[in-house]
């Protein structure tokens, strides 16, 4: 039996700490793009995820992922509430809170994903009842397939180490079931809807890169060689992606954009999610290049199919995903993946790997995009999924949260907003 | 020579500076503002207290036109910022004494 | 006799790092709280307490706190300097330095934490010998009490894992002495004085949150199941806090705000700092609920008493760590504190373990105003601890500072500042 | 033979993923000192160093410093694209991989170091060129230097823990190179170029100083006693290096500065750098107070000399690398050098250390300056290192990336900009 | 009908409005101004080096008014804005030729 | 008393601003503007589509002078605020009826 390792479990609280991260950083990398009037509510819209989703978690969620299994689907209730869980229980070489914890946060993110197809025009308390409803339907049996115990997708043999079906085609495929349910913003490919604030979008990128060493990496679930690689491609392929999707600026626009550079930072993180324990560092740069090529050309969708998918999660999650999942079955690699089963075309295995990476990814693809699908209709047709166009046009910050995100005056120059002063300050009841 | 100046709602000025260029003016300056009057504002929370405020964002335009133009002028801007809803700006008209075009030194009709 | 666990020391130091992070976070939470021409000062008074709190720390604070007990009231001087340790000296498992380092940064955020109460009028200099003052007299001394070996509220029997008293309950009197002695801005209760930047406050409250899992699971000085199962009370309770304080917001003002939902955040995390070891993850859920709905309405205290405490010091951390100190009472669960003594009244412990958090609490709390109450006083009465009204009115950023936060130009826009262009730069003396 | 350490590995990879956090907080340190025309071309100077350097590192860069030596003066080619290593390979304690990322994040910060002095002017073609160049003819070998195996620098004995030379140095160098040769912004000396976001100035500063710990802590190269007395060191040293350039602020300004207390703190970390695992905190404090003063008189040298280095990293980096280079030659602490021939003169060591840390640091300084000087001057030449004058006054960022960083309107206040609203959208080619 | 102008310090504004809307004005536009004139701007200090900015931050009011209001609405402002600091600001009154509500093109007295 | 105001390209503020000082000007008013005109706009690219923003920073200045000044005036601003580049701006003349300094209530030329 295994004992508890210090060092592994400071790996793992450190990674769970670091894609905790990730939320906020998704934050401000999504609020950063939407316009002024609407960054405050796509900041809620993740923080919600956060908030509501961790509880989950512990009621129900963890049970539901990783007990054991119910045919494959989902886990069982035992574990709800997780009172049946002390300090001393291992799992593995790490207490099993150290598991809860670092799990807590993939659930968390995948959810937050969403929301950038859906942003600057979705009600608060819709987001909110299909936060709970999506991560319970969808994202809880989902990790089970592909990582609990006897979970259909892993008893298969398909592979994702850290993510890329699980997290992110799952994610990318329910945020193309939103912004179909929900509709475009309005002046959709009239207005520019420029980004309002690009350094937070590469704030945002800077932190995602940051934390997801701890969701790649950390998903060795020890500090060890495979961790250390792990670590190697996350930054290789990230880095290669960057410099892939900055090649279809140059060529396509003639200038490299800021926007592209973020954007594609993430491109090559999603891609390298499934990939990052199973392959070489010279293969995540592969797999980097072409994630940042494929989903740079794949932005152009949305505009192909008429959907509003506002910050590109489908270009860059369910796509990203798409082509790190499958080009397992290309670069896998024996030394990586300690197992003969699992290499790829271009390391001499068959053609099997990759058939397995495509019926897993569909699956999640079909089934996430239909339940969200289907859960949005029902949102959207009862409490109301959409805001009214007075909010929309007015700023969804203001009618949402009774907010202004900036009020911004300096006493040096012209630009001192004298807002502040002309407001009628009527208290209504600040005593508590 | 005439100066119109005209407070509208800062999502019409595209529509007006078609409008004005479809009716050969070829030129204005924009600055933002915000207005006080029949419309209402919006209100906004902090730490449980309900603030007004009263001002809504404007977009005041400045055009500078010959004699001849004023009244088209006016016409094609009231036209073009209209929405129908309350809010939607006036428009007013001051005499010029001179108008210089600062590259040349042109002066009057010539600067425009 | 114990060895080196690299491990353990490996998530000590990360912890520490985590928690040095915190005060640029906080600094950010409470910047983007104040008007936009008080920003810079706000975020100097944070990193003066960084810079002074650290060199304190080395020179006396940590053998103030940590050397032998006199009488457990403080510590002796023997470790002054630190001369006498070197890096091979363990304290447990892991090297002493790792615990100068980690206790370091509990000693910096305690003192950076009571800025946010007088915000926007502080003198910079009255500011500087303030932390240096209290810093010493309460600060040092504190920690000596609640976990110096000796001190006397550990002897007594109170508990504390990361810091309720010693952190949250120390620094919100201390806020609230100076929010007294210094008095209310100019025009409190009549302007509306909103937050100038609130991504900012997110921003800030994301790093915050992140750094809090080093001060409370840190606080397990292992990397081992407490540590564990405090990283997830850390995530549940300030999930919970979230919803909770989004609750009265709801309740009160029939809209959710990012205000709310950052101050939540913290109001859970304050709350569960003292508990984070000792609860299951369902107790932290009920910690940070409570600790949200209450945080919130405690925001109401200052305008009925008539304190301008700026940024709520006193709601979130005078109150919050009271209500996680007191909640210990009820939730302290054997199966975490591992000792039958330690049970809280709903696990069929007595009522005395609530009786000694409510005398420690009630201790530090006395001692830390009544200290900072005569501190202040004495700079108010002497150098000056408010900056004058025109200081105040113009901006005391440009006052004390001689700054401007922001110079946004855009070329694209309308909004581009002739400041700039229209300065006459007399250069004086920039040569060396 | 050493076995794997699973808590060196924790430490290491968290480490490495704090020091790869480092470059977007440069980023930001950077972009919010530069105008708001050019903020993202600043940080797109720092992305874009981030993704080629890091793609070169795998290809050849991880070879060239640390394959066998050839001649001290630069590693062999057989670890060329790192396909002979493997996950199961250690390096010491701690997975090669681990190493490979650790030293990767160092390379990266080193060669964006440089774009500071040559802000808001510099060809994004010309950057990009220099990038590849200076990385591989300067930064590889003189890694190889002083920490390849068989690098003239170790084995002439001059002693750099974490990177004074290596880094700070050497970027610092080839800073003033290439401010030499691009020549200074139009308008300098006339116009204030004032930093355009001073708490991006300090979010940075934050964000470098939380990296840091894993940049100097880490290259202990094991989570030990040094790692934590360097933790302490770089804690301590930094705080005292805000607080002499806040002095040097006082005394010549009678303020104190936000943008004094972000470079005080980065001087520190600069000058701490060479010798955080081999002075005591107590020397740490000397060594920081001297870098704050220092390094702040230092700035005038651009007035004096005549030229524009823009963010003062000749002032920071290549005056505080110098000061902590050399002041090990007075500091060196037997306790933490664990040799006695590394003591500092300071405590009865000989002037040997300080002269061989001198040429050490002499030859670093002229060899990267050489060779950045031509390789400049050679890119001005052809495909040009300098954008239009059209382009630097109507700012960088519309001329090398089409984008604007800010779009900031307020629903609430006047300020609400109609660029967008005014905009033609004349959409091109977004189909992919 | 005349334009009346006031250049006035920002955080009067909202004594300026209330005084206006009890004499019986009902709108107003209102722009982000800064002045130069005999009041002091403020020092900024970069690297050592010392910038005077001169320019003071301003609010700039127009309001229409009829002819026969033109002298009280002046007042109004004036007694409103006053602080007796130097740097008070300027109020000025322009001609109008003509006026119309955007909304309904009403002109004149009736567009107010 | 005449109302002069000019829009003129946001660098060129500071030369103005000394010119009209060196000529005995003792105020004026700014606010920030943008103008549209001959002068072409900028590109921005945004996910691989292209926006041309017609739209180009201006400032715009109003100095209240003496009847018998504002030729002069006219002719400094021109003359500073020129570069001989398309978009130099506009400088014009309206009449003021009346001028007030809030301060003391002084009116006409002393109140400037
Ligand atoms: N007397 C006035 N003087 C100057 N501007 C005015 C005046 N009245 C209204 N405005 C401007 O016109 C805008 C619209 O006026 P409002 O009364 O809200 O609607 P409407 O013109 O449709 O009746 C205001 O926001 C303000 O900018
Ligand atoms: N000649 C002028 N033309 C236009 N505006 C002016 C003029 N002189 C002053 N102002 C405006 O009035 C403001 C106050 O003027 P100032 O001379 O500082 O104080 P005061 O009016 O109290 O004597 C200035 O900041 C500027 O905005
Ligand atoms: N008819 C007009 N009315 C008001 N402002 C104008 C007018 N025409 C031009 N302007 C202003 O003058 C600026 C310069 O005009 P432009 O035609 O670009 O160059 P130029 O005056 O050198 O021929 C414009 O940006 C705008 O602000």
């Amino acid at each position: 039996m295994p004992e508890l390792s210090a060092g592994d479990t400071a790996w793992i609280l450190t990674s769970a700490a670091l894609v905790l991260l990730m939320t906020p950083g998704l934050a401000f990398f999504y609020g950063g793009m939407v316009r002024a009037k609407a960054v405050l509510n796509m900041l809620m819209m993740c923080f919600l995820a956060l908030a509501i989703v961790s509880v989950l978690w512990v009621l129900y969620g963890y049970s539901m992922a990783y007990d054991e299994s119910v045919g494959g689907l989902v886990g069982g209730f035992s574990l709800a509430g997780l009172t049946n869980i002390g300090p001393d229980d291992l799992a593995g070489t790490i207490p099993v809170f150290a598991d809860v914890g670092f799990q807590a946060v993939f659930a968390i993110i995948t959810v937050a994903l969403i929301a950038g197809a859906i942003a600057e025009r979705a009600t608060f308390r819709g987001w909110a009842i299909f936060v709970v409803l999506w991560a319970t339907i969808v994202y809880f049996p989902v990790a089970h397939w592909v990582w609990g115990d006897g979970g259909w997708i892993g008893e298969f043999g398909a592979i994702d180490f850290a993510g890329g079906t699980a997290v992110h085609i799952n994610a990318g495929a329910a945020a193309l079931a939103l912004a179909i349910v929900i509709g475009p913003r309005l002046g959709w490919r009239r207005d520019p809807m420029k980004p309002h604030n690009l350094p937070f979008v590469l704030l945002g990128a800077g932190l995602l890169w940051f934390g997801w060493f701890g969701f790649n990496a950390g998903s060795a679930y020890a500090a060890d060689g495979i961790a250390s690689s792990a670590w190697v491609t996350t930054m290789t392929a990230t880095a290669a992606a960057i410099l892939g999707w900055l090649l279809v600026d140059v060529v396509r626009d003639q200038k490299t954009t800021a926007l592209g550079a973020a954007s594609g930072a993430i491109a090559g993180l999603v891609a390298i999610t499934p990939a990052t324990g199973f392959v070489s560092p010279v293969g995540s740069i592969v797999i980097g290049l072409l994630a940042g090529v494929v989903c740079a050309l794949a932005v152009g969708l949305k505009y192909r199919f008429g959907y509003d998918d506002s910050l590109d999660v489908v270009a860059v999650h369910l796509v990203g995903g798409l082509v790190g999942t499958l080009l397992i079955g290309f670069l896998a690699n024996e030394t990586y993946t300690g197992d003969a089963a699992l290499r790829g075309l271009f390391y001499g295995g068959g053609i099997e790997l990759l058939g397995r990476q495509a019926v897993a990814a569909g699956a999640v693809m079909l089934y996430s995009f239909a339940v969200a699908f289907i859960l949005g209709l029902i949102i959207h047709r009862t409490v109301g999924f959409r805001v009214s166009e007075d909010a929309e046009v007015g700023g969804i910050d203001l009618a949402s949260h009774a907010e202004a995100a900036y009020e911004i005056t300096t006493a040096a120059g012209p630009s001192s907003s004298h807002a502040a002063v002309s407001q009628a300050a009527k208290e209504r009841s600040v005593q508590a | 020579m005439k100066l119109v100046t005209a407070v509208i709602k800062p999502f019409k000025l595209d529509e007006v500076r078609s409008a004005l260029e479809t009716f050969g003016v070829q030129g204005m300056t924009v600055t933002d503002a915000s207005g006080y009057g029949r419309q209402k504002g919006h209100t906004e929370v902090y730490r449980g207290a309900e603030y007004t405020v009263d001002l809504v964002p404007k977009t005041r335009l400045e055009v500078l036109v010959d004699d001849t133009d004023v009244d088209d002028v006016v016409d094609v801007i009231v036209k073009a910022a209209q929405t129908g809803k309350i809010g939607d700006g006036k428009v007013w008209v001051n005499s010029v004494d001179a108008v210089v075009r600062v590259r040349t030194g042109e002066v009057g009709v010539d600067a425009l």
